[in-house]
């Protein structure tokens, strides 16, 4: 049986006329992105575009994504936006595009201009974030804070950029933290309880963490709270997901860094519509990226500015 | 021939944990003659000819190849030396055809070495003529009966040039029409100088085509003679160490009612109208030529293979049995002919194997208790005389005729009532052909109904009360008294040269 | 086959020896390895796995194999949360329904392979995929978070005045359970007898195919119990649960001696089993390996576990 | 048992049937579907998994298994990268070294199979673990970009005059080459047999342990291969290239007709079995079916697929 998923059909029979965006991200499985795909859907109901939103499973999976660019270019979209899970790869999915005539839109994962200008290939923009700016506001909140840190990296999946300018982002302004142990939970939430709680163990001194995504930064807390380390270790970590906008309400998290993926959504789709209306962009249509501590999350919940 | 012998093994011994399967025996081929190899299940002879074979390169002794002494390391060394070995058990490849089994590592090759097939085929197709066999050469091996499976084993074993073959019970699952097709080979054979050394436990065949016999004990020599020197009697004492006098002990018991009724089994083109009945206190006996549709039939009495349509009977009731657990729990017990896939669990112990049909007398109120399940089984064993150290071996470690007996100890172990033995002595010596026969003969007697499938002729005619005589999927005739039993009679029914009024055997239950 | 020639003995001493050199190495190399409180982390980590791993163990005997586990933990866990927190349900009743659809699951996959005599790995691995996209859809991105404190007690618990988190004392019961029905129930000889021989075992009168459909209900169901105290212990429910998790549950039980072509292996092995893989990836965190070097140490430290079986078996 | 009664026939109907029916409902349902633009992007993102799929069937013909290609794919890729972009050596050298490489790797997985007797399943998991750990380590966080035109001719190059990318032209010669391989060499032949009774296979005199590691080593080569394509077509080396692609071969395999117990199954079946795993989800895609959903409907179809299989071979 095949002639299944027919539901779809009913938003782009009616609208001829309408706008086609395809929107690529690296995953769906987490908070980051269902908040940035309701933003896009929020925001192309406003401006009456259909946006189609799509992702492979892991956020690590570059081939299914050049598969998803291959066939959003055969079904002919008016315009690409993408969350490119790999800085290189992309490139030569992305010329395929251009080649159709349909413009390219990056959206929180950047491009390797080199691999770009290597495979002939060109994005109108890349709306988003600088992930070692975002992470270095983390950074630098916790050197201000904490004396002597005695810091544990939990760092993502090996071999995702994005993943090592937020582990730099912050080290680097931590130069005078002791570094205990810097390892990976694969951006696992058990992995992370499991890793935080072997590292405790071996290193019950440790004061600081930096968790390079919310997942890990919740199994940390977990592991931390079931320790007995409550208030002794300062947990960072990236995302502000719903859940840790609660731990820090709870005081169980220090700060997360909140990168507003609606936001970057709702930017994304603009510029689709700019350039489909043939205006240029800039190289960076940068989004704002923002600590929530403790003092601001109220803010930040309320939708208020903050940082 | 300049030598006398092609072959002589010496003072051989072969250890496996816990056995000593040969104990310093000795055997010899000569060129153009049948050596038969005699003696009981786990005598040791497999074990013999596995080490000429060169599959168990694990002996002590020497072996004098030709005049030469050799040291046997592999199988492919003994076959380029000329040794060709039919196995006792079944050493087909089921995925493939009847031809690339028979070719399997030497397929002939184009110009450009790709196997050929169409000269594959064709080579087959002249073997399997050879030994007047109409299986085709085409066939999956999966899709043979055990019979046609030794067919190919045969066939497969002729295929190479050589000096001498092996034939570890070549005939155990054959028919007489299959094992006069060989004779014929053999003496072929014989004729153009090749040494032949024949295993069988069916004494007839050895009278019939050997002409000198060696026999062995427990794994040790007892003495070589000529085959005609000797008469049958003689080599059973020689084999089992004592006289045998009855080999068909037959217990007079009144028939009961009839436990088992089957009409008009249809199933394919296998079984075209089946009908019987088995009457408790009776045994039912199954003759017919290979691929008659016994065993297909058995199969479907027993739940294990669907049919298109029919009755069955258990008592008097009509049932409908779709699984073998529903026979099962009917009453009914099924030895399958094939021990090896169907009938055990070669890697297990024999404790867990005869267990497997019913753990009910090992289980108590805590569950299963080890102690229980050996003393139980342990009973068993000794009532038809399993030769094993203990019940802790593996069945894949048991001689052929042993694992036979596993299997019997199996179904014994269920208290069924109606209980059909598939070639219940395939491959099983004449001692414990004997034991089994009074097996039989005692279920017999304490009312049960059994029905006994047999290939061989003077065991369906010496053991049955009744004998049912197939042919291609057809009852072609069925013989009510045991003073009517003659071969001609059975032979002519089986060939379908005869066909009788099945009404009239229908209506004496 | 070498591998197939063992006894079944419900306890692979193999694997207990390479565990104990692993320990001994691991103690000298790092003191903070060796520690009641480390054990502790250590049998607490593996405690989901080794649930997991008991139910893929008994359907492995068989002669199967269920890759689905992983996918059934997210699955079962979306749906208690979602029960729970969502349509405020009591936690009883969220938990009996994580447990039912578990071992629906597992149903689901057996009849597939048992009656329609699809192979174990496809079949299983058409669920894998079926659950995981259940979940996703169910879960749609979000964390369900937010139990009440009697939910979580199974996972974060200690057991009343010592410091031994019960969810371990609960996972050794169900060890005990299992190596009991195992080896002293009817049911746990036939699903050895369905490994060792499928054809025999039917032919001896016994309802295979029931036994089969039964193994894999066993694995969902372990499965949808390692996803009970997976969310309880990181009071957390998310559709990614359980990734990849099928491969350390059958990595497990063949470090613990169970022969993948069924009919072989032991309960307690498997414990062992998941143990080793739990201590090298402490003693990997404790000694700060970099992450880069973890998989690699990972790969050769169970090769080396499976080859000192291998060749122990190999010198007898 | 029901599956080892086929016949060897290289081809299977059952995936044919199911890969026309799919086509025609898509075709139906989203027109875009159906032009050759789409059929020649759906065979050139079939490329890779086919000729992996192609490695992991010679394996599984003999009753083994290998889930360490993906990584494999990686670890060769990251070599290669190396070579080429960062010690400057010619671009033949690089892809010969990832082909020796990966062949190695298979080799080392055979050996430890055959000769020491582990279960391909851990042997290969260890080498999964190994293979990516290595990768990890050597390209440490980056991806090598920046390959010659040449190089990257086998990835994005068209047959001149033609829109048909010279990658699925290779593909098909590879087919071609392994169906003759499989069918008319004795190598063939042998792989087979042993599939079908290693034990029987050893006793016809057929060096056993030697075609079993060739299988393994023609594996790894096929990932190297597919690793060669993958790199060039996007023009980057990854450490993270190739997860899961296993069990995407696996599946094409059994959806093909291949049986994992060995002994049976097709050449061409196992690139109809990858065709429709690509062809479902480029057909989600156009529908543009939620993500969330896509894995529930790829595990529902591949099981409608498998079982379309199973029924056809029952009614017989
Ligand atoms: N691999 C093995 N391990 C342990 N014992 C074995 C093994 N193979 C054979 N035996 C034992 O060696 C003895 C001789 O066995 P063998 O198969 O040679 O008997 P046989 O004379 O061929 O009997 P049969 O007529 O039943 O075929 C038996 O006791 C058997 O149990
Ligand atoms: N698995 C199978 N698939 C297809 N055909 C089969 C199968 N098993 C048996 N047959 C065929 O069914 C027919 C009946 O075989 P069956 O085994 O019932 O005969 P039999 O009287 O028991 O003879 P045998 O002495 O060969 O056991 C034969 O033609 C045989 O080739
Ligand atoms: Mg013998
Ligand atoms: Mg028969």
């Amino acid at each position: 049986g095949g002639g299944s998923g027919s539901g779809s059909d009913s938003s782009s029979g009616g609208g001829e006329s309408k706008t086609q965006i395809a929107y690529i991200v690296k995953a769906k499985s987490d908070a980051f992105w269902t908040s940035m795909e309701d933003g896009a859907m929020a925001y192309a109901k406003e401006v009456g575009v259909q946006v189609d939103f799509q992702a492979p499973e892991k956020e690590t999976d570059v081939e299914k994504q050049v598969q998803f660019m291959e066939n959003a270019v055969i079904k002919g979209y008016d315009a690409i936006i993408l969350s490119a899970a790999d800085s290189n790869a992309l490139a030569p999915a992305i010329k395929k595009a251009n080649d159709a005539n349909i413009p390219v839109i990056l959206v929180n994962d950047t491009m390797d201009q080199g691999a770009l200008d290597a495979a002939g290939a060109h994005v109108e923009t890349y709306v988003g974030i600088d992930q070692y700016e975002a992470a270095s506001l983390a950074g630098a909140y916790a050197a201000a804070n904490i004396s002597d840190g005695q810091i544990c990296y939990l760092e993502g999946v090996p071999g995702v950029k994005a993943l090592d300018d937020r582990l730099s982002g912050f080290q680097d302004q931590c130069p005078n933290f002791t570094t205990v142990a810097s390892q990976t939970a694969r951006c696992d939430r058990n992995e992370g309880f499991n890793v935080m709680q072997n590292v405790l163990s071996s290193n019950p001194n440790v004061n600081v963490v930096w968790a390079v995504n919310a997942e890990m930064g919740q199994g940390a807390i977990q592991a931390i709270e079931q320790g007995g380390f409550s208030g002794k270790v300062q947990v960072f970590d990236f995302d502000a997901a719903p859940d840790d906008i609660k731990a820090i309400k709870d005081g169980t998290l220090t700060g997360s860094v909140a990168q507003y993926p609606d936001l970057q959504a709702k930017a994304a789709i603009q510029a689709c519509l700019d350039v489909l209306d043939g205006k240029s962009l800039d190289a960076h249509t940068k989004t704002k990226a923002a600590l929530v501590t403790a003092d601001n999350v109220e803010d930040y919940e309320a939708g208020k500015e903050i940082g | 021939m300049e030598q006398e012998y092609i072959v002589q093994m010496e003072d051989i011994t072969v250890r496996f944990p816990g056995v000593l399967a040969l104990d310093k025996v000795r055997f010899d081929a000569k060129p153009g003659e049948v050596h038969v190899l005699l003696g009981e299940n786990g005598a040791g002879k497999s074990t013999i000819m596995k080490v000429l074979a060169g599959v168990n390169t694990n002996y002590e002794g020497r072996i004098i190849y030709k005049g030469e002494e050799i040291t046997v390391r592999s199988v492919e060394e003994q076959r380029a030396r000329g040794v060709s070995i039919i196995f006792q058990e079944m050493n087909l490849l089921k995925n493939l055809t009847v031809a690339e089994n028979m070719f399997l590592g030497r397929q002939p090759v184009t110009k450009t070495g790709s196997v050929d097939w169409k000269a594959m085929n064709r080579q087959a197709r002249e073997l399997l003529d050879s030994i007047d066999s109409n299986i085709s050469e085409k066939a999956m091996v999966s899709t043979l009966s055990v019979g046609q499976m030794q067919m190919v084993e045969i066939a497969k074993a002729l295929s190479f040039k050589c000096d001498i073959i092996i034939m570890d019970e070549p005939t155990s699952a054959l028919t007489e029409k299959e094992v006069a097709a060989l004779f014929r080979i053999i003496d072929k054979l014989k004729k153009e100088g090749v040494a032949i050394v024949y295993i069988s436990h069916r004494l007839e065949e050895i009278a019939k085509v050997g002409d000198r016999l060696t026999v062995f004990r427990d794994g040790k020599y007892i003495d070589t003679v000529n085959v005609a020197d000797v008469t049958i009697d003689q080599m059973v004492a020689m084999m089992v160490g004592r006289e045998m006098t009855d080999y068909y002990p037959k217990a007079d018991v009144e028939p009961g009612e009839t436990l088992l009724e089957v009409r008009d089994i249809r199933r394919g083109n296998v079984l075209k109208g089946v009908s019987f009945h088995a009457r408790a206190g009776e045994i039912t006996g199954f003759y017919g030529l290979m691929g008659a549709g016994r065993t297909e039939l058995m199969r479907v009495i027993f739940g294990a293979d669907p049919c298109d349509s029919g009755e069955i009977l258990v008592k008097g009731k009509p049932v409908q049995i779709h699984s073998c657990q529903k026979a099962k729990s009917l009453g009914l017990a099924l030895l399958t002919e094939d021990r090896k896939s169907q009938g055990l669990i070669l890697n297990f112990d024999l404790n867990q194997n005869i267990s497997l049909a019913n753990m009910d007398p090992a289980m108590t109120a805590f569950g299963f208790s080890p102690a229980k399940e050996t003393k139980n089984n342990q009973r068993l064993a000794d009532s038809i005389n399993v030769k094993t150290p203990s019940l802790a071996q593996k069945a894949k470690n048991l001689s052929g005729g042993n694992q036979q007996k596993v299997v019997i100890c199996k179904w014994l172990n269920t208290d069924s009532d109606i209980i059909i033995f598939d070639e219940p002595t395939r491959g099983i010596d004449v001692g414990a052909k004997a034991e089994i026969y009074k097996i039989m003969n005692s279920l017999k007697e304490r009312g049960k109904a059994v029905v006994m499938v047999s290939s061989e002729l003077a065991e369906c005619i010496g053991v049955s009360d009744r004998i049912y005589v197939m042919h291609e999927g057809e009852m072609t005739g069925v013989i009510d008294d045991p003073k009517d039993f003659t071969e001609e009679l059975v032979v002519g029914y089986a060939t379908g040269a005869k066909n009788m009024n099945l009404s009239k055997g229908a209506e004496a239950g | 086959m070498k591998l197939k020639e063992r006894k079944i003995d419900f306890s692979n001493m193999s694997a207990l020896i390479v565990l104990i050199v692993l320990c001994i190495g691991l103690s000298i190399a790092e003191p903070a390895f060796y520690s009641i409180g480390n054990l502790i982390n250590i049998l607490q980590q593996v405690t989901v796995y080794a649930v997991l791993a008991l139910g893929v163990n008994v359907v492995i005997f068989t002669g199967g194999i269920d890759i689905s586990v992983g996918s059934i933990v997210a699955f079962t866990g979306i749906v208690m949360g979602k029960l729970i927190v969502e349509c405020g349900l009591p936690d009883p009743v969220g938990i009996l329904a994580a447990l039912l659809i578990g071992a629906a699951c597992g149903t689901f996959s057996g009849v597939m392979i048992a009656k329609f005599k699809l192979q174990p790995m496809i079949a299983t691995l058409a669920m894998m995929s079926m659950a995981r996209g259940a979940a996703y859809t169910l879960a749609d991105g979000q964390t369900i978070t937010g139990y009440s404190d009697g939910f979580r007690w199974i996972g974060v618990a200690n057991i009343p005045g010592t410091r031994i988190p019960v969810q371990i004392v609960f996972m050794l019961l169900l060890y005990v359970l299992f190596y009991y029905v195992m080896k002293y129930r009817k049911f746990g000889r036939f699903i050895y007898s369905i490994g060792g021989n499928e054809e025999a075992t039917r032919l001896s009168g016994i309802d295979v195919d029931k036994y089969k459909i039964l193994a894999y209900t066993i694995s969902g169901l372990c499965a949808a119990i390692a996803s009970v105290i997976l969310v309880a212990k990181l009071n957390s429910a998310q559709s990614t649960a359980g990734l990849d998790y099928e491969m350390d549950a059958i990595a497990s039980c063949v470090i613990g001696g169970t022969s993948l072509l069924g009919g072989y292996g032991s309960v307690w092995g498997t414990l062992v089993g998941a143990i080793i893989m739990f201590v090298i990836r402490n003693g990997l965190n404790l000694l700060n390996v970099s992450s880069n070097l973890q998989k690699l140490v990972l790969g050769v430290v169970i090769l080396l576990a499976v080859l000192a079986d291998s060749l122990r078996n190999r010198k007898k």
